[in-house]
């Protein structure tokens, strides 16, 4: 519970977040601190500065522009699961929020922040993937964009690096996506996911909780591509999958039965997927 | 949230006694103007932090707390070498080779499970503590590890305890009537060769602590603590200070749950007290979840080895033999009691006349065991549980038909059991088929194919389980015969006020059971008045002297011995309200009565004296009596009328009451994964009288509760260094609304004629949930490789690897028939 | 631009009352509430973030104050469990008591405040949706069943 | 938590082995690695910052060679202290070569304690793996340095 001695700032804007975090060695952002501060209570990490991003309501917007749905790092997964932007442009971003812990985690907890955290049994770093997200980060040189499967670095860690700060996510509008897995209780921590996306007859599919960071299912896409799959195809297509996985074995799962509960994963996430791409 | 609740036998009340009045404790509780230790706070106290050990087994060398001590704030520090210096061990219950057991407040000379207290620090707010805590340097020599009872049992094993000679800390061969001789008679032999009860524990959501001032003119401490069991701790804790026991004074108003994991708090609370007199300023700790989960209190993990069933061809069983190897983990703080409790229920709820169970506890490098709701004999109700099932699996026997063939039967009552338990009452049949009609067994098959054509697996499964209540403590003593313990006792007191107020002072410990509105409900009804005008004192304190040596809240035993002290308590406090009137009236003492909130005489309701008047006299109105008018105070000691067990035979009554639950559950399985969920649920409890049925009610469903997290979510998995796996609520799932299956219940209630009020002890359940989830998989498992669940826990993994590999699992059984 | 420190002055508006202190950047805001203003209904039931016993409105939001550090909640207003009964209890409290909604009390300020969030939204919610609305409150003592009845029927209002 | 598993190197056996005897070199394969220091042949530390993203895990590291048979087997024990963490890991290599392929076949043992392992395995393990990974390839980058250089 207790936390170590931590320096604490407020900025006022988004320039001012990132010359703090670049000004001071061991600065880290606190979004909306739903991972963070619980990983400081078991000081299994202690930022030296907690630069707090609430006061920037610029990355709360939540927009559509053209066919891409703007996602503002800051925003609530309250709001997502509330934003008709998102429930017409990208609905399963708030179908998943809305199945993430709790009434009070959902209403602190950021998009942002759950990528950035990128524990391995998140929500949103292998769904982002399959939806072929690209993150905004601003840094002290400078703006960039980074796509999903390249955000992704380790536990804990993203291309989000020291100084920077991820100011915004775009995903590209789309109905085609599902997402499957098994949780430990309704609601409860991912021992295993998948999500699915399909544009055009081009599949995306991508892994939780195998690895430290989400897995591109890429021979599985190929052998769905341009096909209109039913179960039996799936099937097939997934076959094969678990053995090419190292998933780590644990208390929860193990690794053979992550290999395992991956296929039925991507199987049950394509079907719906294709489902929904038919609308 | 889908309940219902039916009662099977109705029962005509006339006072408050059997209504489901709201209770006394809720408004301060609503308003969050209850008082938790945590919420006590003194000026100048220091918060206490332990330094935990990061090994499960190591030997320790410097423990330097200079760089503590250096930090500004830190008030202090204590080292397991002060402990070692100013206190004696805790006494042991066990006879050797347990007995020989060192447990100090802190570790001394070697730590033996991860998380073990091996310092501490006091500093002048939390956070510093922790800080400080930090800073102490440790060194450590790693030693080997050994977390399974059944390894830390062979030769060569490391050993905890090297003055054990071993990890063995009890064992002790209990056998009645003829195994052999049933054994030879039988027409089926149903072998398995292993079964497993799994580590858990209930997770009270308030975790352990206490604020402990040190009185240095007296000598006297008072710990504000959530210790449920200060008649235990204290017997604990004197001799090791070495101290009388009216030096610790225990002070708890409100407790967040309990369910016997705040008994064994006694070393942190030396610690405490140790400090608060070095430091000479109250001390605060407070655990936190991860301490909790790391160090205190897990449930009895238990083996049962070469188990085998006598089975004659009709389906009676007429004989068991196992062997259960308990894991009492690093120490031996309420064990080896556990070796002992189990069987107040030995044969479960059936007829079996042979028994021979080899009990054997070893020590490993996990946290100690403690009593955990349904202590010791939750483990041995699923083991018999199980093998019905098993048996009725293998040889074909209807699951129901069995269980109403072989349970203890109604014109049975009361039962004494092969080892001289007596089962006071109970109509277990009926009670199964209000269950059964509860879950619409009638239906199940056809809801089996419609779970098939949707791709899951239905499986219902049954759990009868007894709450056995009011300990007889002499049990100890087939465990270690030198102990002078035996029998039970609790203490209430009744006065009445000065201005008419009624005050009850109870032993007790409540942790939600609703102590001060039962107590009021049969104060109430006894004095004929008003249940509002009864003030039923929150919570302990050694002060009111209304305990005893037993006195705590535990083991299933308030609506006995709790009230059955009120009950005395208060009807003598009605004899002398009745002799004070009769002297005012100048009547015969048999003439008044107490009713509407006076003491009348019966036949003339104009002589009647209000409450007040009665409380006016002897406490501020006295003069002008001829003879002193009674105290209006009472003091009583309910005490249940036992023997000492017979040692040799291991034979005797061991509780007073056998409240009973049966539960009955319905799942459905996903064949591809294994996760499986609770479509429908029942729960049927029998306690007999029922003080207010609403309490009771919320027990079923709080035991109900912790049976499904038990079942599915919750266990303390260590790896092979000794690492909790589950060290918080992040691992260690518990049950939320979500995960919830609709409940049903219903209670039928069959009077004790062994208790003041016809009562039983309850709330515990027996793991009844535990079983049928267990026995629910089962048979869903049937129609996909027949799988046996050997597990009393069965998370989603383990299901699909029943489902994959059957053949594992069902290696583990062997029938022989003649 | 704002230099970090390790402490700071906040103002708060705490059950309606300005309360101004100084505190450490790492206090968490259930200490702040618990140890610095006295104000014990909020409890703590783990270190993780899960068991929702904390729970309080922060700007009208349910939030776990666990999980919120004090001086995040600077210029903020703070509800607790303590501001629920006027000079009688509330409906959700009287439910609370009537449905047996409750055994030991220690998560029952958390419940009752999430309750309130729900019914502040959603007057009358069915059982689904009080399940779903209390997720984030753990007890250990009742199954929750009577809790989920307590507050539907506290959304249903008197009978 | 125990790890195994075989790594090939495109380069002859008793280059590679040179680079695992070669304190100097295996520091820098390591993650986070903030200073180096060699007491003697089989005794060396370093301080590193474990890259944990949040704020990374400071610790002390004490090495020790626990046994070798030249160009074909090692083993080494890291002892490291952090701040309220432990570390414990017994590592060994065995070498074989098939042609100008050297193939380690490798095994770990690592335990560690504190505030990270309550964090629990699903973060542990994921991280172990990845920095293993790591670790393996950076490895076979200073192994073709090395045989750049003519061993």
């Amino acid at each position: 519970m207790l936390l170590r001695e931590v320096s604490y700032a407020r900025p006022g804007s988004v320039e001012e977040a990132v010359a703090l975090l670049s000004a001071h060695d061991g600065a880290r952002a606190l979004a909306g601190g739903q991972t963070l501060v619980n990983v400081m209570k078991q000081r299994a990490a202690s930022p030296d500065v907690l630069v707090d991003l609430a006061d920037l309501d610029e990355l709360r917007t939540i927009a559509v522009s053209g066919t891409t749905l703007e996602l503002g790092a800051m925003a609530t997964l309250t709001s997502i699961i509330r934003s008709s932007e998102v429930e017409v442009s990208r609905p399963i971003l708030g179908e998943i929020a809305a199945t993430v812990a709790d009434v009070q985690v959902r209403n602190r907890g950021t998009i942002g922040g759950n990528i950035c955290v990128n524990d391995p049994t998140n929500h949103f770093p292998p769904l982002l993937v399959a939806l072929g997200a690209t993150m905004t980060i601003r840094g002290a040189g400078g703006e960039r964009t980074v796509p999903a499967e390249e955000f992704f670095v380790g536990v804990f860690e993203t291309a989000v690096g020291e100084g920077d700060l991820l100011t915004r996510i775009d995903v590209p509008a789309g109905r085609g996506d599902g997402m499957a897995g098994v949780t430990l209780g309704v609601h409860g921590t991912y021992v295993a996911n998948a999500a699915a996306s399909v544009a055009d007859g081009a599949w995306r599919i991508a892994l939780g909780c195998v690895a430290a960071v989400p897995v591109r299912a890429t021979a599985v896409e190929e052998r769905l591509a341009g096909g209109e799959p039913d179960e039996a195809s799936v099937r097939a297509a997934v076959e094969g999958l678990g053995a090419t996985l190292d998933p780590p074995s644990d208390v929860h799962a193990s690794a053979d039965y992550r290999r395992s509960l991956a296929e039925t994963s991507v199987v049950r996430a394509v079907l719906q997927a294709a489902e929904r791409a038919r609308g | 949230m889908s309940t219902t609740e039916t009662t099977g036998t109705p029962t005509l009340q006339k006072g408050f006694v059997g209504q489901s009045i709201p209770r006394k404790e809720d408004k301060r509780l609503v308003e969050g103007q209850g008082v938790f230790f945590d919420d006590v706070k003194r000026h100048g106290m220091g918060y206490l932090h332990f330094v935990r050990s990061p090994y499960a087994h190591a030997r320790i060398g410097a423990v330097d707390v200079s760089a503590a001590l250096a930090l500004p704030g830190v008030y202090g520090t204590l080292t397991g070498d002060e402990v070692a210096i100013l206190t004696d061990p805790f006494f042991q219950i066990a006879a050797d080779p347990g007995g020989q057991v060192k447990d100090y407040a802190l570790a001394v000379g070697k730590v033996r499970y991860l998380g073990e207290p091996v310092a501490a620090v006091v500093a002048e707010s939390r956070e510093l503590a922790r800080d400080a805590a930090e800073l102490v340097e440790v060194d450590y020599e790693p030693l080997d590890v050994v977390v399974d009872a059944r390894a830390a049992l062979e030769d060569g094993a490391p050993v905890l305890h090297e003055e054990c000679g071993g990890n063995l800390s009890y064992t002790g061969v209990w056998e009645w009537g003829d195994v052999d001789a049933a054994f030879a008679e039988a027409d089926h032999v149903v072998a398995i060769s292993e079964l497993h009860f799994d580590r858990f524990n209930s997770t009270p959501l308030e975790l352990d602590g206490a604020l402990v001032e040190f009185n240095r003119g007296t000598g006297q401490w008072t710990l504000t603590t959530n210790n449920q069991f200060p008649g235990f701790a204290v017997i604990m804790m004197a001799p090791a200070m070495r101290i009388g026991t009216d030096k610790l004074r225990f002070v708890t108003q409100d407790i967040g749950g309990g369910f016997g994991n705040k008994i064994t708090s006694h070393p942190q609370l030396v610690a405490c007290c140790l400090l608060a007199r070095k430091l000479n300023r109250p001390i605060q700790w407070t655990e936190w979840r991860t301490d909790f989960h790391q160090s205190m209190s897990h449930g009895n993990e238990r083996w049962f080895l070469d188990t085998e069933v006598a089975v004659k061809a009709d389906g009676t069983m007429t004989a068991f033999r196992t062997k259960a190897v308990d894991d009492a983990g690093a120490y031996l703080r309420y064990e080896p009691l556990g070796g002992v409790i189990w069987s107040q229920v030995a044969p479960g709820m059936y007829g079996w006349r042979n028994i021979r169970l080899e009990f054997t506890q070893a020590m490993t490098n996990k946290a100690p065991v403690s009593p955990n709701r349904g202590y010791s004999r939750m483990q041995q109700l699923w083991f018999t549980e199980r093998i019905v099932d098993i048996v009725a699996h293998e040889l074909g026997f209807d699951r129901v038909e069995l269980r109403k063939r072989n349970y203890v039967q109604p014109e049975q009552m009361p039962y004494e059991t092969p080892n001289g338990c007596v089962y006071d009452s109970g109509d277990y049949p009926r009670s199964l088929d209000t269950a059964l009609e509860l879950i619409g067994y009638d239906t199940i098959e056809a809801r089996r194919e419609e779970a098939a054509s949707r791709g899951k697996l239905l499986g219902i499964g049954i759990g009868s389980t007894l709450d056995s209540g009011t300990n007889n403590f002499g049990q100890s003593q087939l465990l270690n015969p030198d102990l002078q313990f035996s029998g039970n006792n609790e203490v209430a007191t009744a006065k009445l006020d000065i201005f008419g107020e009624i005050v009850i002072t109870l032993g007790t410990t409540p942790q939600g059971q609703g102590h001060e509105t039962t107590a009021a409900q049969v104060v109430a009804d006894i004095l004929g008045c008003d249940v509002d005008i009864v003030h039923v004192r929150a919570g302990h304190d050694s002060y009111w002297n209304s305990h005893a040596g037993f006195s705590g809240t535990y083991a299933s035993q308030f609506a006995v011995t709790g009230l059955g002290a009120v009950k005395g308590a208060t009807e003598e406090l009605a004899r002398q309200m009745k002799t004070l009137a009769s002297m005012v009236f100048q009547c015969p003492v048999e003439a008044i009565e107490l009713a509407d909130g006076f003491a009348r005489i019966a036949d003339n309701h104009e002589a009647a004296l209000p409450f007040m008047a009665l409380g006016a006299i002897p406490n501020a109105n006295n003069a002008g009596f001829p003879t002193d008018p009674p105290p209006m105070n009472a003091r009583f000691v309910y005490r249940p009328q036992f023997e000492v067990p017979d040692k040799e035979r291991k034979f005797g009554n061991l509780t007073l009451t056998y409240a009973m639950q049966i539960h009955a559950c319905v799942v459905e399985v996903d064949p591809e994964t294994g996760v499986y969920e609770i479509v429908d649920y029942a729960a049927v409890d029998d306690c007999g009288v029922r003080i207010n049925p609403q309490i009771v009610v919320g027990q079923v469903m709080g035991a109900t509760a912790h049976a499904i997290g038990a079942a599915m979510f919750e266990s303390f998995a260590y790896d092979e260094e000794g690492n909790l796996l589950t060290p918080n609520f992040y691992d260690y799932h518990v049950p939320h609304t979500l995960d919830m299956p609709p409940l049903k219940t219903a209670s039928v209630e069959s009077p004790s004629p062994f208790t003041p009020l016809g009562t039983k002890g309850m709330g515990e359940g027996g793991g009844g949930g535990i079983h049928c989830v267990c026995a629910a998989l089962q048979d869903a498992l049937r129609a996909a490789g027949g799988g046996i669940v050997t597990d009393s826990h069965n998370p989603y993994h383990r299901v699909w690897e029943l489902l994959r590999h059957p053949d594992r699992s069902r290696g583990k059984i062997e029938v022989r028939s003649s | 631009m704002a230099e970090p420190t390790t402490s700071q002055f906040v103002t708060v508006t705490v059950n309606g009352e300005q309360v101004e202190r100084e505190v450490p950047a790492r206090r968490l805001l259930v200490h702040f509430i618990r140890d610095d203003l006295d104000l014990t209904g909020t409890h703590v039931g783990c270190d993780t973030g899960s068991c929702g016993a904390c729970s309080v409105l922060l700007d009208g939001v349910l939030v776990k104050s666990c999980a919120v550090l004090a001086v995040q909640a600077d210029g903020a207003s703070v509800t607790t469990v303590e501001s629920l009964a006027g000079d009688e209890l509330s409906a959700l409290q009287r439910s609370f008591a009537e449905h047996h909604a409750l055994q030991c009390g220690y998560c029952t300020p958390g419940m009752l405040m999430s309750a309130t969030a729900l019914l502040a939204e959603n007057p009358s919610p069915s059982e689904d949706e009080v399940k779903a609305g209390l997720q984030g409150n753990i007890c250990r003592c009742t199954g929750y069943w009577n809790i989920v009845e307590a507050v539907v029927a506290a959304g249903k209002g008197p009978a | 938590m125990k790890l195994e598993g075989t790594k090939e190197f495109e380069a002859p056996r008793e280059v590679v082995w040179s680079v695992i005897n070669d304190p100097s070199k295996m520091a820098k394969t390591m993650p986070g690695v903030e200073s180096f220091e060699i007491a003697d042949d089989t005794h060396w530390s370093a301080k590193v910052k474990v890259p944990l993203g949040l704020g990374g895990l400071k610790m002390s590291i004490a090495f020790t060679k626990v046994e070798e048979r030249p160009l074909e087997f090692a083993s080494l024990n890291a002892k490291g202290q952090g701040v309220g963490a432990l570390m414990n890991m017994t590592t060994s290599f065995t070498l074989s070569d098939e042609g100008e392929t050297t193939s380690m076949a490798w095994e770990a043992d690592v335990k560690i304690a504190g505030p990270v392992g309550s964090m629990g395995q699903r973060v542990l393990q994921p991280i172990i793996n990845q920095q293993v990974g790591n670790v393996l390839q950076a490895l076979d980058a200073e192994v073709q340095a090395a045989k750049g250089a003519g061993g």
